[in-house]
């Protein structure tokens, strides 16, 4: 499996290191939301198709990449930097999956 | 000033070694440089970190990922967005970027004790880094120049293309002796000389 | 010259001479032989024996899918079992061996087994071997007695047990398009694609490029196939753009058009050059991939079709025409399709007599009985092979008419003396790759085949492969897919002449004769068309129960040959269609691939060394090294004759009584910089840092985002925007990615830059009540007094003429210092250091010692913050600020982090003065007879010289609470029960009057 | 009534030319209802339709599996059976289903190869030798068999195995637990398959659950590709496939990842291992058939997958590790290749549980461990059918654990599926 970083290229999958679904938000920090805290740290999205996930580059440039693969097919559809997404709203992409 | 240690000193056999009775197809030496610097900008601050590196080092940074130069004497190139690795023969790099570099634009961080950097030159350079890495080193893709990180397992690796059969490879000074090793006994095949 | 081998012809090089040894006799064959077509030179046609019943065995194949004729290739005391002799290039001084037999070959014990016949049919272990269900054999005993013999049967060749001398390796390949298959469809794209320019890799898992033009006896523009392969072929040679790997086998097709291949590089030689690896890996990133692999002839099933010397047509025409060998004189073929006639041709050309040409098909065209009558062989059309005889060599076979409708036989059998079978079931397009790539393959009922699937990763196929028979449609269509393949527009070309003889490549649609005795389907594994229809029966009828119950397809040759007959047995007895039954998915690898290929380069150096600057000082100065991680450290500086707890407590002693100092430059070490590193590590650290004044350090706790205890270490303010954090040595690289995964994912608005310095420093550690004044005699450029360095202060100054930065901290409790040093100048201040502390008794000390005083001082580490502790199970929890949120705040209150029976941390001291061992549990009750009732269990244990006991540190059930009270350590893996008192973690001078001085 | 299988019976058969032997189950139709459905014709989910019948009288149930019986991971795993587990919860739960493996063969009519053939843990440092050392006294404070081993003795038993000091991870000691094994992973699925078949269970193939049937909260059955299909209870085992079926229900997250797992087997050698050895200083694993093969597996290939196939990172890995403990398998052949889908929880552990909807039953959460879990999954999950409470054993594993801090976390790495 490659997938393409945005700064340095396709790179094999043995360079990257997974850090799971990307549609997870992180409550303020002074939230005292248990159930958004629980549902961050422990519950996960696990679509059949398409996945917003986040890897990082951690054998290369280090950066945290945002990638939608397809978890049948493990085709991948985009990769963005994760930094600077808040504002693109990628963070909610793989939402209007149906 | 108190000389550096190598850390390859004890494996570093100055002579021909391997299949080199066929003609020797690789040179392998340390480099040492005097400094070796990680400069990284703030977002939005990459062009005055480029600016300040030239100001420093006279270098002109191309843009783009990974882009770099070398004089001979002087390398940078770029690593990740806004981060580049600056060598120098002399010593000293860092107290001069610190002055260049304000808190505005980045940082700078010392590295010219913790990474060792090998160079391996010759026809059958590519072919023997492609033992170890997974990235197309082959001159349209990995322009003179050009910088890369990567990875050989454990071992984090940042190369820069200083010539089209020559190779920096800046490798943490922990891993560099079996990193060293490894790659002589890769060059084996092809008969290699350790200058 | 042998009697098989044909006067002229072929591709092997008579000129030269090679001389090997199968099963201990001496043979000689040619360049260019393999093993198979040597041996058949010399007439030898028993090869092997048969997995269950170990029936004697001839060469079905002339390639990569021989399912029979498995050997053991030995080098010295290195084996190399189960290689098909079809894939053996042989050499001068080859060894190669039989397998699976006893004693011989020839005569094999186990060939007993087919006496149990149709006791032994598929899935019979399933239904006995359960034993009495009391008595001594009850339970699992029984079937574990009985499994000690059938795997005392089992297996074919021996693994050897000596280490592979030989090298191997990876090479990372990219290119543009890679082809795989160098036929004549291969060889037209690699060209068509390098000539566009692009970056071409063409491998072919023969040792000759040519494919079907090395033996096909075709001619291509006037020239022999083979001499037009060949020229093509050397014009690559030389060509900078295009790669070519013969002895490359291709497979796996990966994600994203990433293939692994196995180059043999030196399998064929005596001797390999220095340097050179017996195997290459190739991990190949090609942009597109053109797969011309062929097709795989199939045999036919009917009774007795496994005697030595019933073979695959097209076989022996390889053998004939590509290595001129004659796999027998009297030649009889059996078909359901054309292009066995071809073979009857070469033949007879080659100088075999071809006898008779049983012919399932009751009417024959013209073209096929014109064929017939060039090789002057007597037609059976409409006939079938129904038995063959002989014993370990065909002599005979039986033909009688069939009717290929209904199946049925009719009239007397007729015997006709043949000394060698051929028999051609069809083709079958080799899609293993492409199934691999991920799509389901299409059935052709024209071809009775499986074609390849609709591409879903970047290839295109060509020739035999898309079920393109022809010799001609392999040439176009490898040239449009090459041309495809670089994005390239196909224009027309000129057809190149080819000279062949007719074949219609559709079969009649037979698969089986039904007739009395065993008709084999999986020759390797022995199963039967019987076994097929008792899964059947049995229900076990998805292609899938198939496989698993009757084991069909799980052979070495991975039913490369008896997928489709099976698959078609099946589904006669299923009444459906074949395509309804399916197609088992084709998964990696395409043929098997030495383990040695794919740990490559790592075979013999699994894992880097990891060495500190002062490395070589420590093992020159007597140190025993110990692995941890990756790293290595000293374990403990031993004189003669000193045990390893004689020399942790010598070092212990000594630094608490004068000064130790030891190498901590494993310690992970990160730069935080920027505007907001304090904030940063506010929200990382479970205390505070935004407080801590420049040139001072603190320790910290960091807990995971669940809540629990996640690494600590002291971070070093060293300038308003710049932390030097440390962390354990086990968690710098995970403690690493969690700051750089905040930073970049939840909080890309800090500015804050994270660097792994660890390499960048060397670090000491020196102790003791005179550690000071060994400072103070060798650091210039600053005080280290106590006002001047005060507990976790941080000063710079000289030692030796090197800048060191140095931080008053302790992990052993004694008053103690940190020296920093550019890495590079490690072992000159570690020295230094040695040189100054001689008048005051320092000693070196390692791993043992400082954990050892660690344990005196009840500091925790990794064997603590095990990823199930929290802040309070350790009495962390005074380092939780309430004015702040960090990670694992909002986390670390819930019910089961703070409920009463956690595991605490104590301290143990032993009661016996024997000894504790790591692992023992604590029980308040000792039951030696029957442990039971844990409350916890040992962390880490040490004899203390400060406290001369042997004590512990522990994680028990109600922690505090029990201090003072008496337990006992109950350890039945090591015997060793006794009465232990828990204490307070803090052993040794909890008030800290050592440190502070 | 199927007639029971036996030596005799093979005989008996054979003389007659195997021609009376009869399906292993049954075909039927689904019908238009049950008592309960249990989705998935897994390990698990058959064995729970078997434990139903036997222990719990219920026989009105259907096992739907949307393709062939036992394609999921009971027929795609390295089928070590074992019990050493360092925490309670788990060491109490594996160990009932060793008991319950131990008596199998008999139970089922039906040779599963259940072989107590030893699992090995190697340690190459001091302080692993001390983990296991911890591991192996919880268990026997359990009743549960294990014992440390020396070099030498390791090397008696598994002369193949590298034990020499200057080894790059020398081995120190091991654990070893002696009634671990091995077992034949399909002939798990079709004794269970058979055994509940011939107590009256329905065991639909190639019937894909599609939808569920909801009387308000409450699930009232299934609809399926097959048409729809209601009872009182509807159970899911699914192991690999829980995040999808979950998804049908209404349920988006769940603490699971569904990650691949590729396992191989080498070429059939003559039998030189005879026990499971597993190497501690990275994710390895091995064993030797009875037909020879070298069956071993290392780490998931560590992203979400549905797909059955891995790359090729994890193949070098393992096939790396493989040679760091027996260097004498270089010139051996990995022959097959294949991957699973492995329903990753959030601390390793499994979820045997009601609920979480009114009418719905969950076991899943098996990571990369489910195969020696079948027996007592199948058992702890019917009883929880049953009854409408855990037993005991399932108590501790809870869907509402992660939530309320307790978790049972063998590894010690937190809510990291990737790293349990």
């Amino acid at each position: 499996m490659l997938i393409t970083c945005p700064y340095c290229g396709p790179r094999d999958v043995i360079e990257f290191t997974y850090q799971g679904d990307g549609n997870r938000e992180r409550p303020d920090p002074a939230s005292q939301n248990f159930e958004a805290w629980n549902a961050y740290v422990y519950d996960r999205l696990n679509p059949a198709g398409d996945h917003n996930e986040i890897w990082q580059h951690s054998g290369g440039c280090r950066t945290h990449l945002r990638v939608v693969r397809n978890t049948l097919t493990h085709e991948i559809s985009s990769v963005a930097f994760v930094r600077g997404d808040h504002a693109s709203g990628a963070r909610r992409k793989a939402e209007d999956r149906s | 000033m108190v000389e550096r240690q190598s850390p390859l000193e004890p494996e570093l056999h100055i002579g021909s070694h391997g299949n080199f009775e066929h003609g020797i197809e690789i040179l392998l030496t340390e480099t040492r440089p005097g400094s070796i610097v990680q400069l990284a900008a703030w977002p939005g601050e990459e062009k005055n970190l480029m600016t300040a590196i030239r100001t420093v080092t006279g270098l002109a940074l191309p843009d783009g990922a990974g882009g770099g130069l070398s004089d001979g004497v002087k390398s940078v190139f770029g690593f990740a967005p806004g981060k580049f690795t600056v060598a120098d023969d002399a010593e000293g790099l860092a107290a001069a970027f610190a002055e260049a570099v304000t808190p505005a634009i980045g940082t700078v961080t010392d590295l010219s004790h913790g990474r060792t950097v090998i160079r391996i030159a010759g026809p059958k350079a590519e072919w023997v880094l492609a033992k170890f890495f997974a990235i197309d080193f082959a001159l349209t893709a990995f322009p003179v120049g050009a910088g890369r990180s990567t990875a050989h397992h454990d071992v984090f690796a940042q190369i820069q293309r200083t010539g089209a059969d020559q190779f920096d490879i800046y490798v943490f000074r922990s891993f560099a002796r079996s990193f060293w090793k490894a790659l002589c006994h890769a060059s084996e095949e092809v008969g290699y000389e350790v200058q | 010259m042998s009697p098989r081998r044909t006067h002229t012809g072929g591709r092997i090089d008579r000129l030269k001479t090679i001389r090997f040894t199968f099963d201990g006799v001496a043979y000689t064959g040619h360049a260019g032989d393999t093993l198979a077509s040597a041996l058949l030179a010399n007439g030898v046609t028993l090869f092997g024996r048969s997995f269950k019943y170990h029936r004697p065995r001839g060469l079905l194949t002339a390639g990569v899918e021989e399912p029979n004729a498995l050997v053991t290739v030995l080098k010295g005391e290195v084996r190399e079992p189960n290689i098909p002799a079809t894939m053996v290039e042989i050499h001068d001084g080859l060894v190669a061996v039989s397998q699976n037999r006893f004693p011989s070959l020839a005569w094999d014990v186990n060939a007993v087994n087919q006496l149990g016949g149709k006791i032994l049919s598929a899935g019979f272990y399933y239904k006995t071997f359960m034993g009495p269900v009391f008595g001594p054999l009850k339970g699992t005993r029984f079937w574990m007695f009985c499994e000690h013999f059938i795997r005392r049967a089992a297996g074919l060749g021996s693994a050897g047990s000596a280490k592979d001398p030989a090298r191997y390796e990876r090479m990372n390949a990219f290119c543009d398009v890679l082809v795989v298959g160098a036929g004549p469809a291969g060889l037209m794209a690699a060209k068509a694609a390098a000539d566009q320019g692009a970056r071409v890799m063409l491998a072919d898992l023969e040792p000759r490029f040519g494919g079907s033009a090395n033996w096909s006896d075709e001619t291509i523009d006037g020239v022999p196939a083979a001499d037009w392969a060949r020229r093509t072929v050397a014009q690559f040679e030389g060509r900078d753009n295009i790669r070519l790997l013969p002895r490359t086998t291709v497979w796996g097709y990966y994600d994203n058009n990433t293939l692994a291949a196995l180059e043999r590089v030196s399998d064929h030689k005596e001797q390999p050059a220095k340097g050179e690896p017996r195997h290459r890996y190739w991990a190949i990133r090609a942009k597109s991939v053109v797969l011309a692999t062929g097709a795989f002839e199939r045999p036919l099933v009917f009774p007795g079709n496994d005697r030595p010397g019933v073979m695959l047509a097209h076989a022996a025409e390889r053998y004939a025409n590509e290595f001129g060998v004659l796999p027998g004189e009297r030649i009889a073929l059996f078909t359901n399709n054309d292009s066995a006639y071809r073979t009857a041709v070469a033949l007879k050309k080659a100088g075999a007599a071809v006898v008779a040409i049983a012919d399932v098909r009751p009417e024959l065209s013209a073209e096929m009985r014109k064929l017939a009558t060039e090789a002057e062989a007597e037609i059976f059309a409409g006939h079938a092979i129904v038995a063959t005889e002989g014993g370990k060599a065909l002599s005979g076979v039986k033909v009688q008419r069939f009717d290929m409708v209904t199946g049925a036989l009719s009239g007397d059998a007729r015997s006709i003396h043949a000394d060698c079978l051929l028999m051609s079931g069809g083709w079958s397009p080799t899609i293993h790759l492409a199934s691999q790539a991920g799509a389901k393959a299409e059935w052709n009922e024209a071809l009775q085949a499986f074609l390849p699937p609709k591409p879903t990763q970047k290839w295109a196929g060509a020739g035999a492969f898309n079920g393109h028979f022809r010799t001609l449609e392999a040439i176009l269509d490898g040239r449009n897919a090459g041309l495809s393949a670089v994005g390239a527009t196909v224009t027309p070309m000129a057809y190149p002449s080819i000279e062949s003889l007719p074949c219609d490549p559709s079969p009649a649609p037979v698969f089986e004769i039904r007739a009395k005795g065993k008709s084999f389907v999986d020759f390797q594994h022995d199963v039967t068309a019987d076994d097929v229809r008792l899964a059947h029966r049995e229900g076990f009828v998805s292609v899938e129960h198939l496989k698993r119950y009757t084991t069909l397809g799980m052979a070495t040759d991975q039913g490369k040959s008896s997928n489709i007959p099976g698959l078609a047995i099946m589904a006669e007895a299923l009444g459906k269609p074949i395509p309804e039954v399916g197609t088992t998915r084709f998964r990696p690898p395409f043929a098997p691939v030495s383990i040695g290929s794919l740990a490559a380069e790592r075979f013999g150096d699994l894992k880097p060394d990891r060495l500190t600057p002062m490395h070589d000082w420590h093992v020159d100065n007597g140190a025993t090294m110990y692995s941890a991680g990756l790293w290595y450290r000293p374990m403990i500086y031993g004189l003669a004759g000193e045990t390893v707890e004689q020399a942790y407590v010598r070092e212990a002693k000594a630094t608490r009584e004068s000064a130790g100092i030891v190498d901590v430059s494993t310690l992970g070490k990160i730069a935080v910089q920027g505007p907001d590193a304090a904030a940063f590590l506010d929200r990382v650290y479970t205390n505070m840092f935004s407080t801590l004044a420049v040139g001072k350090a603190r320790y910290g706790l960091m807990l995971r985002e669940d809540g629990f205890a996640f690494d600590d270490g002291t971070t070093w303010r060293l300038g308003e925007q710049d932390f030097l954090m440390t962390t354990t040595t086990a968690n710098a690289g995970k403690v690493m990615q969690h700051l750089e995964y905040f930073l970049d994912v939840i909080w890309p608005e800090l500015k804050v830059h994270v660097t792994s310095v660890t390499d960048e420093w060397a670090g000491a550690a020196i102790g003791g009540p005179k550690a000071r004044q060994i400072l103070a005699a060798c650091v210039t450029g600053t005080a280290v007094d106590d006002a001047t360095l005060p507990f976790m202060g941080i000063v710079r100054g000289e030692i030796a003429d090197v800048p060191v930065m140095i931080c008053r901290l302790s992990f052993s409790g004694e008053m103690a210092f940190e020296v920093y040093c550019g890495a590079g100048h490690g072992t000159h201040v570690w020295e230094a250091l040695i040189e100054a502390g001689k008048p005051f008794g320092l000693v070196a000390y390692g791993l043992e010692a400082l954990g050892t005083m660690r344990i005196e001082k009840g500091h925790v580490t990794g064997a603590e913050i095990d990823g199930r502790t929290t802040a309070r199970d350790l009495h962390l929890d005074w380092m939780l600020s309430k004015k702040k949120p960090f990670i694992g705040s909002a986390m670390m209150d819930r019910e089961g982090l703070i409920a009463a029976d956690r595991l605490e941390l104590v301290g143990l001291i032993s009661l016996d003065n024997r000894p504790l061992n790591g692992g023992a549990h604590i029980v308040e009750e000792v039951d030696e007879a029957n442990p039971h009732g844990s409350i916890g269990h040992i962390t880490a244990c040490c004899y203390s010289p400060a406290l001369g006991k042997h004590i512990a540190l522990a994680l028990v059930k109600g922690g505090k609470a029990r201090h003072g009270t008496r337990a006992h350590v109950s350890d039945p893996l090591r015997n060793r029960f006794g009465p232990v008192e828990i204490v307070s973690n803090h052993f040794y001078d909890p008030e800290g009057t050592r440190m502070h001085g | 009534m199927m007639a029971e299988y036996s030596a005799f019976s093979l005989l008996a058969n054979a003389l007659k030319g195997n021609k009376d032997w009869k399906p292993a189950w049954r075909k039927p139709d689904p019908k238009a209802s049950y008592d309960v459905i249990i989705i998935g014709g897994g390990g698990h989910g058959l064995a729970t339709a078997y434990y139903l019948a036997k222990e719990h009288g219920i026989t009105n149930v259907a096992v739907l599996e949307k393709g062939w019986l036992g394609s999921g991971n009971v027929g795609r795993n390295t089928t070590a059976v074992r019990s050493n587990y360092l925490l309670p919860a788990n060491t109490r739960f594996y160990e009932h289903s060793m008991k319950l493996w131990e008596g199998l063969s008999h139970e089922l009519n039906y040779n599963v190869m259940f072989s107590q053939r030893g699992c090995l843990n190697l340690a190459h440092t001091p302080a692993q030798f001390d983990d296991y050392a911890r591991r192996g006294n919880a268990m026997r404070h359990l009743g549960v068999d294990a014992e440390l081993m020396t070099p030498a003795e390791i090397k008696r038993l598994v002369p193949a195995l590298d034990i020499s000091s200057d080894a790059r991870f020398p081995v120190v000691g091991g654990l070893m637990q002696r009634r671990a094994g091995t077992a034949r992973h399909d002939a798990v699925a079709w004794g269970y398959a058979r055994g509940a078949d011939r107590r009256g269970v329905d065991i639909i193939e190639n019937c894909e659950v599609t939808g569920f049937l909801r009387d308000g909260d409450r699930i009232t059955g299934v609809t399926t590709s097959r048409g729809d299909i209601r009872a009182k209870k509807v159970a899911i085992a699914v192991a690999g496939s829980t995040g999808r079926v979950m998804q049908l229900a209404g349920i988006e997250t769940m603490p699971i990842e569904s990650h691949v797992l590729q396992a191989f087997v080498t070429e059939s050698l003559k039998p030189f291992i005879d026990t499971v050895v597993t190497f501690g200083m990275g994710h390895f694993y091995m064993s030797q058939s009875d037909k020879g093969g070298l069956v071993y597996g290392g780490d998931i290939d560590g992203y979400n997958s549905y797909a059955q196939r891995g790359n090729l990172p994890i193949v070098d890995e393992v096939m790396s590790e493989m040679l760091a403990l027996f260097p004498g398998l270089a010139r051996v052949r990995m022959l097959r290749s294949w991957g699973g889908v492995c329903d990753m929880s959030m601390d390793g552990s499994p979820i045997i549980t009601a609920g979480p909807l009114p009418g719905m039953y969950l076991n899943c959460g098996w990571c990369y461990g489910g195969f020696k879990a079948t027996p007592a999954s199948g058992w702890c999950f019917a009883w929880t059918i049953a009854k409408d409470e855990p037993h005991d054993f399932n108590a501790p594993f809870t869907l509402d654990r992660f939530h309320r801090g307790l978790v049972i976390d063998d590894k010690g790495q937190g809510a990291n599926p990737r790293l349990h």
